[in-house]
């Protein structure tokens, strides 16, 4: 569905993303890697908010790199962000309305509010009025309820609190049966394996290597080359 | 860091020497005029734009209350010094009524600090553009302090070493060294303690609270130096002026420095004598280049480019040049 | 000695003034053409400036005549604070002489003069020579209700009327208004509720028409009197519900549209034939007038030095102060020792002729002098005119 | 008994008709470790600006070493002893990462306000390189913030809390945005911290949190549900129920 | 005491006028947050647009004359602010000072274009007999009915304006915008577009209060300082982006005008300012804006 070919960012003299391919199909891929390796970077160009200076993204074929990003969105692209980046000025409802695709899409505000009872007490509340984990939920509902094609989530999982972060693995597994791409970007290693089969290991602007989800969530010596995580630090 | 300074110094010994340059290449009278009225000028105005471009640069405060704020110190001068007509107090030489109009100007900067301390962004701009209409109308009006629209005439400048102040290259290098010294003094100050947290208020306030800063005290006494800054500028003013009145802190004026700034850049102080020297050479020779009744479209289409041109004045412009020749990240 | 000689010109092609400032330029180019720019056998180049009627910017521009131009004479600037800023500038000229353009203060010539600064036309204060005696001895009336801007020219303007209005024996009541103000129906409410037999009004362009309109349609009907800038071809020739309440109104000037004179109907007929379709008015503004005025006076100090400026203008200036012109109105002008002019002032009224609404002269107070006739030292004593001292002193009895 | 670091009264705080923070009585020794676990929009977060001052309490008293803070202004409760970690970074994006912690290590200094420039010998910036160097960060110290990664403002955020050497310390979600590899470098911090040193963490890594923390409190809907020492958190129904869910 | 009626019942009329031109600065620069400094020299389009075309109309005595002025004005100014944003300012939403200066470049020129086109002579509706006469009103007897009409028009685009902000998705997403354009487009949204029919309404909003303005006052060179001037302090005095703010604010400011005059002539025009540094100084976001 999206394919990433050859991509390159470069901030003033700073080459950030050097030459990143990638695709993702109906299943979902998991891009991880340390803190400033160029995830973030990666989303924003997939989504259009960062100028990319080579490469090309097509999307179920066409390309789409170098347009508007709400014309990127209009074709199927949603994006949560990094940092969340909700609306200040606008009520949790009016965020969800704001985007929602009415009621016979498969995603609609009232689904969104089963799936987090937090956001429907909170339903006045403005985007900054809300605790960082909310926050994190709007981000995420606000992205679903947009039925994309592919959704692209920079650390959704962070701030929430363990019971939801297993309630938004459920929802993020249940995404290809709903026809939905999923690009996760996490740092949470555990929700990262468990939501894809294939992880791919950024390390300094570049996909290292990708492999198998379980495979990763065995290989500790892999952790530690491309992640640096220490054998003693989980327990 | 250092690179900015010896910079800014360098521009200015360069200025040193041009009326010399001037003199050889140009007739005795316009070498004289250009010294005076327009690098003279351009220096007044500069110093002026400098107190916006502190604030500006450094705090994130746009004040339009700078112009104002000179006017005071100018004003001051005018009401204390001996030979104002009409003599308001009059009594005081130079020495004592300079140094007087320059506390009034850091006084008013403070107040205006105070008046501001709680607003930010567009909020800021509008408050010191009320404040600098208000002062403008009240002075435009108050007969008996002011006198009015005709405003205080007659502040010829001292004796400088012997030398008449009305003698153009006098009154050149005097507004030279004096925006020289400030220029430096900004540049040292904004990597004090002093000049960091006001940087920091500028990116975020709630923050420098919580490292246990008293933001309003930062933020009032940074309004005090730009007061300062501008009051040497409308002293200055003044005595160029041979005198003050309303129209030298009107709307116009107070919108013109926020030009010159702009048009130098937001980004280094110095961009404040950049553009107040492209503007005062456009505000002088638009008429000759274009029609004479149609000269304002000239002077907005320059701006209007400039402005489109480079989000950061000329100042950004040229250290964007820089940055492609050297090939070096800032 | 065979260079051109260097005119300068500073007027106001900016802002409200615009209009005046244009047709002051339209003059001045007119009357140069008419002696294709020669006078004493030597060219005359004029080079023109304009300033925004600010103080600093007049001076500014000043400067960059005299010093970047190299111009041997100004003539302007039109508005009264820059006349005095110019008046100050020309103290620390030599050789170079400053005559006025239209600025109408008194204090320019009037307190500490400048020796080559010097005005060929009347000031706010003369304008209304005879308009008060006028008003009360021929139409009667003991008590006005003056509502006038807040600002130096019509300070002056209201100080000429009170001078004898008020030593006639007649009561006023002041409304001031700010420059600026386009909203007067406070005031008016006011005026209309007063037992006052007349209303003054001395407004600015703009804020004159402003005041006519709204008293139109406050349904105002009390006689009205306005100030020599309010009876101009720029409010007449604006449209509007003010017209209707404007034809009749009385006011005092150095000019009007129709006065009977020879050379006054040349003039407008030469005016008329060279800007008719190049945006002049039906007839001269009083800012033209001046203008022309002030250039006359210029030419003739030039024609009795041959156009010899040496000698630091010396002889040039000599002449100038001696002079003695006919106004474009026809009225006589000569300076008094401040380099003041003493000439002929009309008192109007404006008359619904062949269609619109002109200016017309029904009466001249001969050859006022800046004082109104007052000793100058008692007339000094009084002191500046000014929101405080609109000059309403009763006689001594 | 010694006189707790910070002892909480009945504090309260809403939000117009909500109550963010209910009535919540606790008392942090000095020297301990104390984690705050909870559901998200528990009130965590706004207990934490209620102690530093950013939203005041809207009942309640707040007391620090036994003096009663809960009337000074932020900046005044800073200057006794308290420092923070924001949950989303509060960082100067104009300045460098070395200006950062030099502008926080002064912060608590006398002489706060000078106009005049740290010498080459200033104490204030060595401390800053220092900090920057355990917070592994030397690399970036002349970079604008402005440019930094998420995780890296995350590690610089914890800096700027330490610079003011702190009485209390109090972080917010410190490990949200860290890399795997660095949390347990942060773990080992937490462990390294004086004992002098009386620390108030919010979590949700439980791998963090428990390790680090001497007793955990639990909140809910802005009150206190649960307190208890870390190793019964984890097979506690309640904190499972409303918190942990099953997948620990 | 009918004078004191009469003054209070100017202020409200003045307030009215100044509520019409301002809320569609209001507009703009709440939701856009641009401070639109060429808001003054839109006034100026409106006026001068709608007097050409009303000026021959009213010669042939048309009835409709006066409102076809009216509906040309608005065109032309709405026209205009739409251009200046998507030619000048679209592309550089979120630097508010530099637009801010670009909008002073435009209003630079065009005032001095209109000076060019139109001269300096200065011009004046008149109102449709209709409304023109006076009406009676209880306490202050005969009163310019154009005047009451004012009122009638500023309480119609308050009510409009508000529905249109706080009922419908335009609204949602106009304040989105200002908080965080990037993200806003990152949800599908065009935001050029959006911006655009901003500033056009804003702009229409001005042309409105143009002509009427310059129904009631003359029509002339430096009204358009003088109204972005009063626009600015409605405003900020009101709390930006609030409509029920900005309507606070004109009423405040009219009537502080008109006892100001009528009470202490000199000085009145201070007290404009010294009410909106006081505000500010007290509610630094405005009496209704939001912090
Ligand atoms: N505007 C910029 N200019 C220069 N460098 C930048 C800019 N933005 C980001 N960088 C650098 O690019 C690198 C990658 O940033 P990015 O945010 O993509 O990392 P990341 O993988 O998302 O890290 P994290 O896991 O912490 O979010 C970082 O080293 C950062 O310093
Ligand atoms: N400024 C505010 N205005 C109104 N309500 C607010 C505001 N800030 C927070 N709240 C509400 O207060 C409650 C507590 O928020 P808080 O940030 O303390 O939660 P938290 O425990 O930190 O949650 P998280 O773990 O997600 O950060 C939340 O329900 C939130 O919606
Ligand atoms: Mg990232
Ligand atoms: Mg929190």
């Amino acid at each position: 569905m999206l394919a990433v070919s050859d991509l390159h960012v470069r901030f003033g003299q700073a080459h950030i993303l050097q030459g990143v391919s990638l695709s993702v199909g109906e299943r979902p891929l998991a891009v991880i890697g340390r803190n400033g390796m160029g995830k973030t970077t990666l989303c924003g160009a997939i989504a259009g908010l960062i100028r990319r200076s080579e490469g090309a993204i097509t999307l179920g074929g066409e390309r789409i790199d170098g347009l508007a990003p709400f014309r990127i969105a209009r074709r199927g692209i949603a994006l949560v962000p990094q940092g969340r980046r909700t609306f200040p000025s606008l009520s949790v409802h009016e965020h969800l309305r704001l985007v929602s695709r009415g009621s016979r899409a498969r995603w609609t505000i009232e689904r969104v509010y089963e799936t987090f009872p937090r956001l429907a007490e909170r339903r006045r509340n403005g985007g900054t009025e809300l605790s960082g984990g909310e926050q994190q939920m709007l981000a995420i509902s606000r992205a679903l309820l947009m039925n994309p094609r592919l959704v692209i989530m920079d650390e959704p999982s962070e701030g929430l609190a363990p019971v939801i972060v297993d309630q938004l693995i459920g929802v993020l597994r249940a995404l290809p049966t709903e026809g939905m791409g999923l690009l996760l970007v996490e740092q949470n290693l555990r929700v990262a394996t468990e939501v894809a089969e294939e992880v791919a290991i950024m390390v300094t602007g570049r996909i290292a290597t990708s492999m198998p989800a379980r495979a990763l969530a065995e290989d500790k010596e892999a952790q530690r080359r491309f992640l640096g995580v220490s054998a003693g630090g989980h327990h | 860091m250092r690179e900015r300074v010896l910079l800014a110094l360098g521009a200015f010994a360069l200025v040193a020497l041009l009326p010399f340059l001037l003199a050889a290449i140009l007739p005795a009278n316009q070498a004289q005029f250009w010294t005076a009225n327009i690098l003279g000028r351009a220096l007044v105005f500069g110093i002026v734009a400098l107190s916006l471009t502190f604030l500006a640069t450094y705090g994130g405060f746009i004040s339009l209350a700078q112009m104002m704020i000179a006017g005071v110190a100018g004003y001051a001068l005018a009401v204390f010094v001996e030979g104002a007509v009409p003599r308001v107090v009059g009594g005081l030489g130079y020495l004592a009524a300079i140094p007087l109009g320059l506390l009034a100007s850091t006084l008013m900067g403070l107040l205006v600090g105070a008046i501001a301390v709680r607003t930010r962004d567009i909020y800021l701009l509008m408050i010191t553009l009320a404040l600098a209409m208000g002062v403008f109308r009240f002075v435009e009006t108050n007969i008996a302090w002011f006198n009015g629209y005709e405003g205080i005439r007659n502040v010829v400048g001292p004796n400088v070493f012997g030398r008449d102040f009305r003698d153009p290259w006098v009154f050149f290098y005097v507004a030279l060294g004096t925006a020289a010294l400030l220029l430096v003094g900004v540049l040292y100050l904004v990597r004090s303690p002093f000049g960091l947290v006001l940087q920091g208020i500028r990116d975020n306030p709630r923050r420098v609270a919580a490292l246990g800063y008293n933001v309003a005290l930062h933020r009032i006494a940074a309004f005090g130096v730009a007061g300062f800054i501008a009051g040497c500028g409308g002293v200055l003013g003044t005595i160029y002026n041979i005198g003050i009145s309303p129209g030298t802190i009107g709307l116009g004026a107070t919108v013109n420095v926020l030009i010159m700034s702009v048009i130098g850049g937001l980004g280094h102080p110095l961009g404040a004598f950049l553009g107040s020297l492209v503007f005062t050479v456009f505000d002088t020779f638009a008429a000759n280049l274009y029609d004479r009744d149609r000269f304002n479209t000239l002077i907005g289409t320059v701006f209007l480019v400039i402005v489109l041109l480079s989000p950061d004045g000329l100042t950004g412009l040229a250290s964007r040049l820089r940055r492609l020749a050297t090939g070096r990240r800032e | 000695q065979n260079a051109p000689i260097r005119l300068g010109g500073l007027t106001t092609l900016e802002g409200p003034f615009a209009t005046g400032g244009q047709d002051s330029f339209r003059c001045v180019q007119m009357e140069l053409e008419r002696i294709n720019n020669t006078v004493g056998g030597r060219r005359i180049e004029f080079i023109r400036e304009s300033s925004n009627a600010q103080a600093d910017v007049a001076l500014a521009r000043a400067r960059k005549l005299i010093e970047q131009d190299n111009v041997d004479i100004i003539l302007g600037p039109l508005s009264g604070a820059e006349g005095i800023a110019l008046r100050d500038y020309s103290r620390t000229l030599t050789g170079k002489t400053i005559v006025n353009g239209s600025s109408g203060a008194s204090d320019t010539t009037l307190r500490n003069p400048s020796p080559n600064f010097f005005r060929f036309s009347t000031d706010g204060t003369q304008w209304m020579a005879g308009l008060g005696n006028h008003v009360y001895r021929n139409l009667g009336i003991r008590e006005v209700a003056i509502s006038a801007g807040d600002y130096a020219f019509p300070y002056a303007q209201v100080f000429g009327f009170n001078l004898e209005f008020c030593r006639a024996g007649g009561r006023v009541q002041h409304y001031w208004a700010p420059l600026g103000t386009t909203d007067f129906s406070a005031q008016i409410a006011q005026i209309n509720r007063s037992n006052a037999g007349a209303v003054v009004v001395v407004h600015g362009g703009t804020d004159g028409l402003a005041f006519m309109t709204q008293y139109a349609q406050a349904g105002g009907n009390k006689p009205l009197i306005g100030g020599s800038i309010m009876a101009d071809q720029t409010m007449l020739s604006a449209r509007g519900p003010h017209r209707r309440v404007m034809v009749g109104m009385l006011s005092g000037g150095p000019i009007a549209d129709v006065i009977d004179d020879q050379n006054w109907r040349e003039f407008v007929e030469r005016y008329r034939r060279r800007w008719a379709n190049e945006g002049g008015f039906q007839s001269p503004s009083i800012h033209g007038v001046n203008y022309t005025t002030n250039l006359y006076g210029i030419l003739a100090g030039l024609r009795a030095v041959d156009g010899d400026l040496s000698g630091n203008q010396a002889a040039f200036q000599r002449a100038l102060a001696a002079a003695q012109v006919t106004a474009p109105t026809g009225a006589a002008v000569r300076l008094d020792h401040n380099r003041q002019a003493i000439s002929d002032i009309f008192l109007n009224r404006i008359e619904e002729r062949d269609g619109r609404a002109q200016v017309v002269a029904f009466d001249r107070t001969p050859q006022v002098n800046q004082t109104l006739g007052t000793p100058e030292a008692q007339f000094l004593a009084l002191g500046a005119p000014s929101r405080d001292n609109p000059g309403c002193v009763p006689a001594a009895t | 008994m010694t006189t707790p670091a910070i002892s909480l009264a009945g504090v309260s705080r809403r939000f117009g008709a909500l109550q963010a923070v209910r009535d919540v009585s606790l008392d942090v020794m000095p020297g301990e470790r104390r984690a705050v676990l909870g559901p998200n929009g528990a009130g965590k977060t706004t207990l934490f600006n209620t102690i530093c001052g950013d939203f005041p309490p809207t009942s309640g008293q707040i007391l620090l070493f036994g003096e009663d803070i809960s009337a000074l202004r932020p900046h005044q409760r800073t200057r006794r002893g308290i420092g923070r970690t924001y949950q989303t970074s509060l960082l100067f994006n104009g300045l460098s990462v070395l200006e950062n912690l030099f502008v926080a290590v002064r912060g608590l200094r006398p002489g706060r306000f000078s106009f005049l420039r740290p010498r080459g010998s200033d104490t204030g910036m060595a401390k800053a390189r220092d900090i920057a160097e355990r917070m592994r960060l030397s690399h970036l110290l002349h970079e604008q913030v402005l440019n930094l990664s998420h995780g890296q403002r995350r590690q610089l955020e914890i800096g700027m809390a330490l610079a003011g050497d702190p009485r209390v310390l109090m972080l917010d979600e410190p490990a949200a945005g860290l890399s795997p590899g660095d949390r347990p470098e942060l773990l080992l911090l937490l462990r390294e911290l004086p004992r002098s040193l009386t620390l108030i963490l919010i979590e949700h890594d439980m791998d963090i949190a428990l390790p680090a923390a001497d007793f955990v409190t639990v909140m809910k809907d802005g009150q206190v549900v649960v307190e208890a020492p870390p190793d019964r958190i984890e097979d506690d129904p309640v904190v499972q129920a409303i918190y942990l869910g099953g997948g620990h | 005491m009918d004078l004191a009626a009469t003054i209070v019942l100017n202020g409200l009329t003045l307030a009215a006028l100044y509520f019409i031109v301002a809320s569609g600065f209001s507009l703009v620069f709440g939701l856009m947050r641009v401070v639109n400094m060429a808001h003054g020299s839109l006034y100026l389009i409106a006026g001068y647009v709608g007097y050409a075309v009303f000026e021959p109309l009213y010669d042939q005595d048309a009835w409709y004359a006066w409102h076809a002025g009216l509906a040309a004005g608005i065109l032309a100014a709405a026209l205009a602010g739409a251009l200046m944003q998507k030619i000048l300012l679209g592309w550089m939403q979120g630097q508010e000072l530099r637009q801010a200066l670009v909008t002073i470049g435009v209003s630079i020129i065009v005032a001095d274009q209109i000076l060019a086109f139109y001269g300096g002579n200065p011009r004046q509706f008149f109102a449709p007999d209709s409304i023109f006469g006076s009406t009676q009103v209880p306490l202050v007897g005969g009163y310019p009915t154009f005047r009451l009409v004012q009122i009638g028009v500023a309480l119609a685009v308050g009510v409009g304006l508000w529905l249109l902000l706080n009922r419908t998705r335009l609204g949602m997403m106009i304040r989105a915008g200002v908080d965080d354009r990037e993200m806003l487009g990152a949800c599908g949204i065009n935001v050029p577009l959006v911006g655009i029919a901003v500033f056009a309404l804003g702009a229409a909003l001005c042309g409105l209060g143009g002509v009427i303005g310059s129904t009631a006052q003359p029509l002339a060179m430096g009204q358009d300082g003088r109204f972005l001037l009063i626009s600015l302090v409605v405003v900020i005095v009101g709390g930006m982006g609030s409509i029920a703010g900005t309507a606070v604010g004109a009423v405040l400011i009219g009537l502080a005008e008109q006892l100001g005059q009528a009470l202490f002539p000199t000085y009145s025009v201070v007290l404009t300012f010294v009410i909106m540094a006081a505000v500010l100084a007290m509610r630094p976001q405005g009496i209704l804006g939001r912090a």
